[in-house]
């Protein structure tokens, strides 16, 4: 009967509608299943884990001791040079961000030019994605060096001083971002380019007719029908600059004088040389939140301007 | 305003040939229409055109300039896509006013302009839309109305009609023959619609295969079909053909086919004796004889009968099994399915063409 | 013609700019120690000199390592090519409550500092007995979030009409998932393949904390071993560096062509 | 689990040795060399001998193993990880097995022995030590109008020798006199050449560290010493890196050098007979008296192995520090012998009349006093207070702060560190 | 083949409403036509029998079942899009054999039933294409072989031959009308060519601003429209009409408008007081009189004409002002322009609409 009076009502508005969501997160999960897996496992587990820790004293090995709660977290603001690392990371971020998807675009966009021959280009432009970020920093560390360096011979070719391209402190963190920048050059010329190949050549010859020029064209069309790929871009370029390592541990040990000092560099001092495992473990979930709020943050005010098709 | 020059132009795909050696000079402030079957080339002849796809051979001329290898925003043309093409990102009335934005027109007058065409096209209520919150033929009369906005030397429209309804379609067709006229602007016009072929333009050309098969008004299209592909592709229902021979001589000619024979009165300086030929008539040619004793006709039986309101076909097949449709106006006499019935030639031209080379080697004028 | 001339103009200077510190390297590790540190610099060596290399042969297994950082890229790549695009089609084509806080759950991986996990990380792997196995190198990255979002951007730019052409012809999610999106997705998984495996063979911190014998070690320790500090030329530690990018160089010529193409082309009308 | 195979079939077994190391390239092979010789010569025992990448690499994978109960048997480790090792509690001293055996170690240089001896217990063999010394080219030297075989021994007379080395092309410096990489460990040197200590409770040897002594005035002096001749264009300041100074002395763009002994063999290779290259004792201010620390690194045997395996891997120590081994290995990687038996070595006496430079470093060596000061420092942030000094080196270089400001901003975020790192071994 | 019913179906996007509580039964094994303006909610309608959009309101139902809420791909039917939606990395073949695949259907049976479908479209030589490869009425023809290869209960089309050549497109919709006669299969197929919806559809539904206007035989929509919209709408050149007052009495009605009155035979039960109606003819309805001198005619100016191959148009405009076009079959007696002539109704129905309602009130039917 009352099953019956189910049926009689909109039984699609009343009843099927929720159900068919819940069904529908079924199946999410069952795509999602394998990532959240190895995710819980190795990277939410570890995070709980480090929090725990962040909220205790540690021993030498790393050990929970004794419980402090935030105690941690304000030793962050009061001890060291947390507030400088931050504000190193975030002009490293500035440095490496922008300049790095201009140039990479540039790439791209010329790297789409249909010519005789271009995957030749497209291949040389992607090298620096294969060079390790070791390799990368000492290749870079050769060329920076200030006596036989090619940098520097460049630069009295031309007429200019040499200049003290690690170990002076005004331009250390010039010289780690350029690194930087080069390294991230080839992945986000890939992924632009790919980006550039999936709009649709209608739009062009579209424009074309309209009387659009290469430069139009690419600010009215290319721009905005690439704006998936240029924010996924940015948003992992920024995730990434703010968690650069491998060419400041390598090139300057943030220095000279802490100019280099980015906070994860500065986390790895802590934790693998100070053996300070749980003030550590604070600075990261500091930098972590950070990080999360600065993302939501270019979702919220970015993914608006994006253009799905 | 220009005139446009095809001189010698052919468009390969890799091996694949889809137009061959095109000559075509379309005059000024003409309105010139490329019809033709599905994937005969007009597409690719309208693109060569409007420089985005360069020709294989050949080169093309706007007004006095050699344009083959100039940049589609040079060549002053404005251009409808099949597929519309419209700016995704781009609201209805961005994607009307893009061109005239980047032409550096005042705002005030692109507002105007495009508050013109938009109520020119019914797409007023839609400017603050994108496009894929649009119906096709929203759709299709955005991409018209891009075209018309500006004010170029060259109209290239391909199909800009087809996802229209009747209505909108005779209403935007009167339009854009009046803008035509105003602005006196030459147009290439592609469309597989045969009235808007044979009212809009004022010349036509058909096409098959990538190559030209007649250039002409539509009267001589329709009246003269150089071949029997033109003379079977323009007229709906088509033109109809028997075959048969052609016998006798000048003026005192007939026409044999399936056991009958038809006096043919024809002129011109052509060999007779046997001659394989097809005989070429439309539906409206035709008409129905029920008299049994008459040499002329055609014996034939009734299969189907469509009714159009106002109109009627009737679809029937000659004793030889050959097809043949009769378009009725005189709804009075309609035959029904079955029935045995003779037809014969009341009025219009009959066309003879040879077998061999398809061409039309003589027309007949017929009188009732 | 002549636009064309300028254009490759410009491609080869880029192309100069963008690979000159490689072969600057590779120059230098063909170079005699003298010439490596000889002011000024030497950009082409006088005389080949193949010993750097062969050193560096001698010093590390280097292609027992390079077999190895294959085998345990190879199975990261293949793994997160699977976990990512399943789970950006989840992202991407499933509506289903609370996607979005999902979402942004998995973006979160990306934001957690590595030496947060390392070594909670390096206790599971011990927990699991897989120290020193090809597990213990692969499966904490078997799933990635970039990539999920790498591919959920790429997604979204598929025609919606093709899923719906797909769903009339009696396709499932996992059939369009396995039929329409992954084919058409190509240059994207090609670049997500690419990265994931650059990535993974770059590795250094964990290989060298999770394994403990030259069998199963890696090729960025191999590169660590080639070096020492002190050393004052730098022939040796180019050619070490060179060794090791070769691999990955040939991976991506040969990868090359299915990383950028444009495969949505003409999908549909306007 | 500490207990391993079924003791039945471990009679017959040789006995395992898990032998951690970090040093790469050549020193590497030389390493795996004498591995390879114990094992053959001594057939009761196995030494895997695995690379752990850098000493910072290892030290860190080592504090993982030893929480998982996976720590191998012997490990090098660099001489700031002493306090780390000591506060771990999982190490076997030396002294041990030195007291077992009833081992003479007299012979042993003192002054090595000394910085790895702590409450008078030896806690590790050393194995791979160094010092720094002056380099210096002599060609520049004649050219300079400098006496090639007088080489200035005081922070003034390396300051005047600098000057009168530095040549200027139009303006721009062409060969600097000096450079010295800024490296904190020279700091150290340049603090016990002053005899001065670098941390409280005498360099945390009477008892645990709490804070680094280093803005007093030797710290000063050095910085300014540094500083002036910087200022007054007469040394380059080239970074961190000490290959970079390496290359430019090579390459002749300096005159004098500070680097370890460690390198000459490096140096003279590069130098390939360019110039003559000169070595000398340390500079350090006129007046004092103190000497150099011993760098480099030692062999630890660690905690939680089976007697048998304990006894094998001291077996192992015991080779590595032998006479023989040590000459081979002072040949082959340019570290000092750590005992003085090694030198009657014949090969050793080869190499050194090849190598004359060589003598200066063991003179050095041997002139300097085994107090506290040049006993080196303990600290469990060692790594830290480097990066600490090399920054307020940098400050004082760039011009960004006094000497005194530099010193004492280090000194405090030092000393922050030292604090909570005594928190965690309380 | 099955019944496909719409109980009280609206659809919103927004504020907009693009169909409105629509009920509509197509009877199974039907060939129902949808028609209607650009933007009338036809292609939404379909789409919404698909599952490829969830009503706001109402039910669906297929057979027996109702699928408001089930998969497309439960639905067992076949759908060609409008923009063709061609999967772009899959060869013609592969697109169309698609859906075969995934049912399961044996390589052989594929590879025949393609091979069908694409001899019936011709094109079958483009198997080996990409979609990009294909001009646009040969991917509308692969569109709809992707359809047609399945055999399901419900085919839906979307405008299947707006891009095709006349001829093309009388062939395909006669076998399109001969694949439905065989199979017996429902379909349910939006156009926006009268010609199509009169001659294939068994009913057509006539749509407007998302409201259904008429639903019935092509017949009834053509001879008894229910209201002004469906007469203009239907038709080409379209319905036209003339304002004025109805008087008079049953069976003893005038129409009188601008100066001249028509006598009309009106029957049945409505209200005659001087009550405004328009009269709505049909251009083929109309012929010309010489003779000034008839009460019946209305007096006109011939303005323009258009000579389509075997009738033409005249359009003329009343003395009042009002347009007028008269279509004539008999080409001897052409009026020229700025001729003054008087046109009456010959044959065929006159329609009377109330102006308020917009309704029919009457239909007369009148004989020369
Ligand atoms: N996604 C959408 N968002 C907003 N409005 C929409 C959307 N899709 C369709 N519409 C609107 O709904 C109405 C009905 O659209 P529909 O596509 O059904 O028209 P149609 O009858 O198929 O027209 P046509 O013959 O031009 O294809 C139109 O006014 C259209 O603009
Ligand atoms: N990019 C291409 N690659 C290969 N062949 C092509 C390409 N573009 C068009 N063709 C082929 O060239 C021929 C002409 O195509 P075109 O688009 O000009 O035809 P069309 O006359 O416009 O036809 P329709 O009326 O169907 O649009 C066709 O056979 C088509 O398949
Ligand atoms: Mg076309
Ligand atoms: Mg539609």
């Amino acid at each position: 009967m009352i099953y019956l009076i189910f049926r009689k009502k909109r039984r699609g508005a009343i009843l099927k509608r929720p159900m068919r969501q819940w069904r529908s997160l079924g199946t999410a999960l069952l795509y999602l299943g394998p990532s959240l897996f190895i995710f819980s496992l190795f990277i939410f587990y570890p995070l709980i884990k480090s929090f725990r820790l962040s909220l205790h004293t540690t021993d030498l090995l790393g050990a929970e001791k004794q419980y402090v709660g935030f105690h941690q977290y304000v030793d962050i603001f009061t001890q060291g040079h947390f507030g400088q690392d931050l504000g190193v990371t975030l002009l490293f971020t500035a440095y490496t961000v922008i300049p790095g998807i201009l140039i990479s675009l540039l790439l791209a966009y010329i790297a789409n030019w249909k010519l005789r021959g271009i995957g030749v280009f497209r291949t040389i432009f992607a090298t620096p994605l294969v060079i390790a970020v070791a390799s990368a920093s000492l290749i870079w560390m050769m060329l920076f060096n200030p006596s036989a360096g090619v940098l520097n011979f460049f630069l009295q070719k031309i007429g200019l001083s040499s200049v003290n391209w690690l170990a002076d402190p005004n331009w250390s963190l010039f010289s780690v971002s350029l690194v930087a920048v080069w390294r991230g050059l080839g992945f986000n010329t890939i992924v632009l380019l790919s980006g550039l190949q999936s709009v649709p050549e209608q739009l062009y010859e579209s424009a074309k007719i309209d009387g659009a020029g290469p430069a139009r064209t690419f600010l009215d069309i290319t721009l905005p029908m690439l704006s998936p790929t240029l924010f996924f871009v940015f948003i992992v370029s920024v995730i990434n600059a703010l968690q650069a390592f491998g060419e400041i541990n390598i090139l300057t040990q943030g220095g000279p004088a802490e100019a280099t000092t980015v906070i994860v560099y500065s986390i790895y001092r802590e934790a693998f040389f100070n053996f300070n495992f749980s003030f550590a473990s604070a600075q990261a979930i500091v930098l972590f939140l950070v990080i999360f709020l600065l993302t939501v943050l270019e979702f919220y005010v970015l993914e608006k301007k994006v253009f799905y098709r | 305003m220009a005139e446009v020059r095809l001189s010698n132009i052919t468009k390969m795909f890799g091996m694949q040939t889809a137009v061959a050696t095109m000559n075509l000079t379309i005059t000024d402030g003409e309105f010139m229409v490329l019809v033709g079957p599905s994937g005969c080339g007009k597409t690719t002849t309208l693109r060569m055109i409007a420089g985005l796809e360069e020709p294989t051979e050949g080169d093309i001329y706007i007004g006095t300039r050699n344009v083959t290898y100039l940049e589609p925003k040079d060549r002053d043309i404005a251009m409808v896509f099949q597929n519309y093409a419209l700016y995704p990102h781009m609201k209805v009335f961005d994607n009307l006013a893009y061109s005239m934005k980047l032409a550096g027109v005042a705002k005030q007058r692109i507002r105007e302009q495009v508050d013109t065409a938009a109520a020119l096209l019914g797409i007023a209520n839609l400017l603050d839309r994108y496009p894929r919150e649009l119906s096709g033929g929203q759709q299709q009369r955005v991409a018209l109305g891009r075209a018309i906005v500006r004010q170029p030397q060259v109209f290239l429209m391909d199909e800009p009609l087809s996802n229209l309804d009747a209505k909108l379609r005779v209403q935007t067709r009167a339009e854009l023959i009046k803008l035509h006229q105003q602005l006196k602007t030459t147009v290439v016009y592609v469309t597989h619609d045969q009235v808007e072929a044979m009212t809009m333009g004022t010349r036509i050309v058909v096409m098959k295969d990538g190559i030209v098969q007649q250039v002409g008004t539509p009267a001589e299209i329709y009246r003269q079909p150089a071949n029997m592909f033109v003379g079977a592709f323009v007229g709906s229902p088509p033109m109809q053909f028997l075959r048969g021979e052609l016998s006798g001589e000048q003026d005192d000619a007939f026409f044999k086919s399936e056991g009958f024979a038809i006096p043919l009165p024809v002129k011109g300086d052509i060999t007779f004796d046997k001659r394989n030929v097809s005989l070429g008539f439309r539906p409206e040619n035709l008409t129905f004889c029920i008299a049994t004793e008459n040499d002329w006709a055609i014996p034939c039986i009734v299969e189907v009968v469509e009714n159009i309101g106002g109109e009627a076909l009737v679809h029937a097949r000659t004793t030889g099994g050959s097809p043949l449709i009769v378009k009725l106006t005189d709804l009075e006499t309609i035959p029904t399915p079955g029935e045995q019935v003779k037809v014969r030639a009341a009025k219009g031209n009959l066309h003879l063409f040879d077998m061999a080379s398809t061409l039309c080697v003589a027309t007949v004028k017929v009188t009732a | 013609m002549l636009a064309n001339g300028l254009r490759y103009l410009v491609l080869l200077l880029a192309a100069l700019v963008i690979l000159f510190p490689v072969l600057y390297a590779l120059a230098v590790s063909l170079e005699s120690a003298a010439e490596s540190v000889a002011y000024p610099p030497v950009f082409i060596p006088t005389q080949l000199h193949w010993e750097s290399y062969q050193k560096a042969l001698e010093t590390a297994p280097i292609l027992r390592f390079i077999t190895n950082s294959f085998i345990v890229s190879a199975v990261v790549t293949v793994g997160q090519i699977i976990t990512a695009s399943l789970a950006a089609y989840a992202f991407s084509f499933l509506d289903f409550p609370g996607r979005s806080y999902i979402f942004y759950a998995f973006l979160s991986t990306m934001m957690i500092p590595w030496e947060v996990t390392i070594i909670p990380n390096y206790f599971t792997i011990k927990e699991l007995g897989w120290l020193d196995t090809y597990q213990g190198l692969s499966v904490p990255f078997l799933a990635s979030a970039f990539g999920t979002f790498m591919l959920r951007q790429s997604f979204l730019t598929l025609p919606k009409q093709l899923f719906e052409a797909a769903r009339i012809d009696g396709c499932g999610h996992f059939r369009f998932f396995l039929t329409m999106v992954l084919p058409l997705s190509r240059p994207a998984l090609g670049t997500l393949a690419v990265y994931a495996f650059l990535m993974t063979y770059n590795q250094y911190l964990w290989p060298l904390l999770v394994t403990n014998s030259d069998v199963m070690r890696t090729v960025q320790i191999g590169l660590s071993m080639l070096q020492w500090d002190q050393a004052a030329a730098w022939n040796s530690m180019m050619a070490g560096v060179i060794l090791v990018s070769i691999p990955t160089a040939l991976l991506l010529v040969l990868g090359q062509k299915q990383l950028v193409r444009g495969l949505t082309k003409g999908a549909i009308k306007g | 689990g500490a207990t391993k195979e079924a003791p039945a079939a471990d009679t017959k077994k040789p006995v395992k040795v898990v032998f951690w190391y970090s040093l790469a390239g050549k020193i590497s092979e030389t390493t795996k060399k004498m591995v390879e010789e114990f094992n053959k010569t001594h057939p009761d025992i196995q030494v895997e001998a695995i690379y752990q990448g850098s000493y910072d690499d290892s030290i860190n994978k080592l504090k993982q193993s030893i929480q998982s109960k996976s720590a191998p048997h012997v490990i090098q480790i660099y001489d700031i990880g002493t306090r780390f090792m000591i506060d771990s509690k999982s190490v076997v001293p030396a002294q041990k097995w030195i007291d077992t055996d009833k081992i003479d170690v007299a012979k042993f240089e003192k002054n090595i022995m000394g910085y790895y001896t702590v409450d008078n217990k030896l806690y590790s063999m050393p194995f791979n030590t160094s010092t720094p010394i002056l380099y210096y080219n002599k060609d520049a030297f004649k050219a300079a109008g400098l006496d090639p075989e007088k080489p200035p021994r005081t922070f003034e007379e390396v300051a005047e020798a600098a000057r009168k080395l530095t040549v200027k092309e139009g303006g721009k410096v062409t060969r600097s006199g000096m450079s010295i990489a800024i490296y904190g460990w020279f700091f150290e040197q340049l603090m016990a050449l002053q005899n001065a200590t670098y941390a409280n409770n005498n360099n945390g040897r009477d008892s645990l560290a709490t804070a680094v002594t280093i803005n007093g005035p030797e710290g000063e002096k050095i910085l300014n010493w540094w500083n002036d001749m910087v200022k007054e264009g007469s040394a380059a300041n080239m970074g961190r890196k000490t290959a970079d100074t390496q290359k430019a002395f090579v390459g002749g763009q300096i005159a004098m050098t500070i680097d370890s002994t460690a390198v000459l063999g490096d140096i003279m290779n590069g130098v390939g007979g360019k110039f003559q290259v000169g070595t000398a004792f340390m500079p350090r201010p006129a007046d004092s008296k103190g000497g150099v620390i011993i760098g480099g690194g030692s062999l630890w045997m660690l905690s939680g192995h089976s007697d048998k395996e304990e006894k094998a891997a001291w077996e192992f120590v015991k080779f590595m520090t032998s006479a023989k081994q040590q000459a081979y290995w002072h040949i082959n990687t340019g570290y000092f012998p750590v005992t003085q038996l090694a030198y009657d070595d014949p090969d050793l006496k080869k190499h050194q009349e090849k190598y004359p430079q060589f003598k200066v470093a063991v003179d050095q060596l041997h002139a300097t006093p085994v107090t506290r000061p040049t006993q080196g420092a303990l600290l469990g942030v060692f790594t830290q207070a480097r990066q600490e000094v090399e920054g307020a080196i940098e400050r004082t270089l760039t011009g960004q702060a006094s000497a005194k400001d530099s010193l004492t901003k280090a000194q405090d975020t030092i000393n922050a560190s030292i604090g909570r790192y005594n928190q965690t071994i309380k």
